[in-house]
């Protein structure tokens, strides 16, 4: 087992890391901007180093720093936690290198999967379903009615190469298809000087579920089930829930029975997540991420696994020890995710904490670096704390989630614990029943009412 | 009677320098005018989530702080190791007390394998050198002091 | 002798310069005249653990407290159910501006279905009363000043 | 389901209490003294009752008082919690003839178990073991020797009338009996004015091991395995774990299975705890606590059972709904107390929290009702927090309490945390190795170097 580790990360991700490190008795290194010389896991950390200045790119993002704190204190491996250079392979090939272990998959993984494209192709040949479309650009010859048809109505014209909403049409039936062709196409001409749009199966209101994964890279490979993070803003989840109140047991079993598959043929190491968007029945990969989650706190909960443990585990050559059918899920977790910003606007409100209590009791963990007086810097993410709740049932965590809601006091700064609270209010919330675009709306309309 | 001016900006840039030194209190006069800005005793509880470090509660900067807050004294470009000579051996780049040529080497900082020469920022003598030879280092450290 | 002349004005921008860099305390001087303000900090952090109450920060005691310290205010030696009358529709036992004799009784706190007469721990003349018949009350709740 | 409960106590129970209510959408009276008017308890209920100065006996033990706060807040039931007159079985009957629910035992139950000569009667009756010996005082004719004999060496001799220590003595073999009965004799006569002893058979090293009972009172009843409760100081103890480290499987099942037998057929309803001393491999019966104890969170980790939800449950009339079958033992779980104490000198400390801030992260339970600024009264018992950890096995347990305690943060008063830090480093602790002598040994030693 490594003898010290360091943590090439910041915030709560790093506060968490230090405490597996502990609890395995491992020494910590905590690599740090200016900006954090006063942060929780530095001053936790058996070990401290001053990287560089606030900017990320002289300083989390700076790879020479870091690999010479590395050097300077003599440790044997790298947690890049979440974020910053967690799913940047050719600083985890220069890790290897240098001598030290690099505590996450196979640069090659974070590589394939780290190009949108090349990883659909990867995990089609994996067996992993994914949003069916055309193969490539559709030109005026192909049959696009043939095509749209096999696939399914309602269908997405997409400028190839667009993004940000701009040059996307939907064609709800065969009779809308020219139009939304030739709009799509003239609004790729303008805004990207390219005409060629894809053609690709449109899902009007899916669930973004996802998959955790844990591989030892020696054969073994579990699934800790799903995580429901449908609850986004501008693709920021806001809240995640597992298992999902939208799926039963035979379609976990059925996508996980899938997943184990392709990831036993990968060969993958260490945790990982498939991230799936999921309508009517059926599932359709999205994207894989090569690194821990943020949200990984509530696959821990339903499972009594200790991800960032195993991950340290299996990074010092251990096995898994264990296979899927002693996997057991077990009871229901919320994760709340506490940012520091204006629960109405989301205006970033940095500052200092004038006053910190976080909620205590059973079945309540927080993963936070905050505490009174600390200063959060205008530098970095608004995450500032994670507040976990666990439940037998959905109702009695739901039930948990209000009360330690009430319990929790952030003074100083604005925080979106309001927005929370008033989420927990809502009766879709309450049953379960949202998709990828409902919290758009729950604050759109909030903010009118 | 001349109307008092009060120059808000003069008090906002000392405040600025409260928090930047970290200070707590200013007094700054010319024959015209004096200022005084004060911002209590940080609070204690800054250093909550930990049994207070040794020197807490001592009001004082630590030495490094002090160095690395004092104009004359180059402070670490990078982490890295710090060598005060070209070569096991050889004689140090520079002594306390020898007179420095702005752009001469100082010491060399050995970062990823890759020697870094770091040259004086402007000519003086050289005060107080802060590392030993084969030193860690952190961003940031106190090297050495040149007036 | 000039009068003198408060620039009550430069006081108020002074003080929202506090407000504004988070100083608890600037002095001003030219040589005609010299400003010191000072905001000495309220630890927010008595009322950490909720949602500051309606009334957080009001350095001002309740009216409640105000009346319970007050040494001419009978407070309840129980927590029960007060009345100020011996039975419904019965005239009260005092009124506002009476004259009261030591022991004569003020009204009526019931507990566990019993009936406990509060009596005038002095003579004097009843200024105020704070409960209303049937009204709950806890230990130590302002019910009744005699002066 | 109740609608309003009154929580009848203070401190970290009172939290623990209305953080269960909360959870059930139960709303809570909070009735305190003028000392504990800012106390946090106060601060979250929905409505709290002032009922009187800070001395208990007119406030937290007046019956009057907090019956009429019942009666003036229209709850429907209240909750006596630990200590003060949570074992009062004339206030459990008051509190049913003023029409409110008690959450509680039957009050007969509570009042046999109160009286230690009456519980060992009943206990026995009901099949439980308990430490052999005379059944009465031994007089000149009795034939000592058989009796001697037949309880098994080592036997103590103890004064009928006595108590602290004194005319108490050993008798290791057959040879030492005649002295220690004329020892014990003549130190009564002495001492207590009368020189009637008892014999009994004598424990060296025993464990404290307390087993924890929940029955609904209609036929249900199911425990939640052992907690060992052996560190103790002067009677107070300092921590519990669960599992004993002492116990395997059968023994746990035999004195279960005996234990939950008697308790059907006494009918008991609500929690409560058999302690027993535990050596070489026989439990001997001490007494049954009749209500919730201070350390029941251990038992609610490794169950997942939560024990005042399921109080408040069946004093509303539920059915407990499942059996012994069905409770899985899981993982291990500790707590620790932590009392505003001088940690070598125990001496009280009480005052004002300058600085407060709670461990986090994954397997951390804090029950604590401080706060940052909150003024621990000087009239009350000193146990200000249980930190509480799980892990998966004993020794990951172990790590994450090291862990835990690194981070724990309360100042302004003496805390005993600085004693578990030492706890936490000596063999003896972790290799589960020691008994009801231990810790006084530890603390004595640890006070000589």
């Amino acid at each position: 087992m490594f003898e010290k580790i360091l943590i090439a990360n910041r915030g709560e991700i790093a506060l968490r890391i230090h405490r597996a490190c502990r609890e395995l008795g491992i020494q910590t290194v905590a690599v740090h901007s200016t900006a954090d010389a006063d942060a929780m896991h530095v001053r936790l950390a058996d070990e401290s180093v001053c990287i560089g200045p606030p900017a990320p790119r002289q300083s989390y993002l700076n790879i020479p720093a870091i690999l010479s704190a590395a050097t300077i204190t003599g440790v044997d491996a790298i947690h890049p936690g979440v974020g910053f250079l967690a799913e940047n392979a050719d600083f985890a090939e220069m890790v290897q290198e240098h001598g030290f272990t690099w505590i996450g998959p196979e640069p090659e993984h974070i590589r394939v999967m780290g190009d949108k494209i090349a990883a659909k192709r990867k995990v089609i040949e994996l067996g992993l379903p994914t949003v069916p479309g055309s193969d490539g650009p559709v030109g005026p010859d192909d049959d696009v009615a043939a095509l749209a048809a096999s696939l399914g109505y309602p269908v997405l014209v997409k400028a190839a190469g667009g993004g940000g909403g701009k040059g996307m049409k939907v064609a709800h039936g065969p009779e809308d298809l020219d139009q939304a062709l030739s709009l799509a196409r003239s609004e790729a001409k303008a805004f990207f000087g390219n005409d060629m749009v894809y053609l690709e199966k449109f899902l009007g209101k899916p669930r973004h579920i996802e998959l955790q994964i844990l591989g030892d890279g020696q054969g073994g490979v579990i699934h800790l089930g799903e995580r429901d993070c449908s609850l986004q803003r501008r693709h920021q989840k806001l809240l995640e829930e597992a298992p999902s109140p939208a799926l039963n047991a035979e379609e976990r079993a059925a996508i996980g029975a899938r997943a184990l598959e392709a990831m036993r043929t990968l060969g993958y190491r260490s945790a990982g997540t498939l991230e799936f968007l999921y309508e009517d029945g059926h599932f359709y990969f999205i994207e894989m991420n090569t690194r821990l989650q943020v949200e990984h706190p509530v696959s821990e909960w339903i499972t009594g696994i200790d991800l960032v443990r195993e991950q340290i585990r299996i990074a010092a050559g251990g096995r898994l020890g264990f296979g899927q059918e002693d996997v057991r899920f077990q009871g229901h977790a919320i994760e709340v995710r506490i940012n520091a910003e204006h629960p109405e606007t989301f205006v970033p409100s940095p500052g200092r904490i004038s006053d910190y209590h976080a909620p205590g009791g059973p079945g309540v963990r927080v993963d936070s670096h905050l505490y009174q007086g600390y200063r959060i810097p205008p530098t970095y993410d608004s995450l500032v704390s994670k507040l976990i709740v666990y439940g037998a049932t959905r109702n009695e965590c739901l039930m948990r989630l209000r009360r330690a809601l009430e319990e929790y006091v952030i003074g100083g700064i604005e925080t979106t614990i309001p927005l929370h609270r008033k989420l927990i209010q809502a009766p879709d919330f309450l049953n379960g029943d949202y998709d990828i675009h409902w919290l758009e709306r729950f604050v759109a309309g909030d903010r009118a009412a | 009677m001349p109307k008092f001016s009060l120059d808000a900006a003069l008090v906002r840039q000392l405040a600025g320098l409260l928090d930047e030194t970290g200070l707590t209190e200013i007094e700054y006069a010319t024959s015209d005018v004096r200022v005084r800005v004060v911002r209590q005793g940080v609070p204690i509880s800054v250093t909550a989530p930990l049994a207070p470090p040794p020197n807490a509660g001592a009001p004082a900067a630590t030495p490094a702080e002090q160095a690395a807050s004092n104009p004359d004294t180059v402070t670490s470009p990078m982490v890295g190791t710090a060598y005060l000579s070209p070569e096991p051996g050889a004689r140090p780049f520079v002594n306390i007390g020898d007179t420095v040529r702005q752009g001469q080497t100082l010491l060399i900082i050995e970062a990823m394998k890759v020697m870094n020469p770091l040259p004086a920022p402007k000519s003086g003598v050289v005060r107080q050198i802060f590392v030993r030879d084969g030193q860690p280092v952190e961003f940031g450290e106190p090297l050495i002091c040149v007036e």
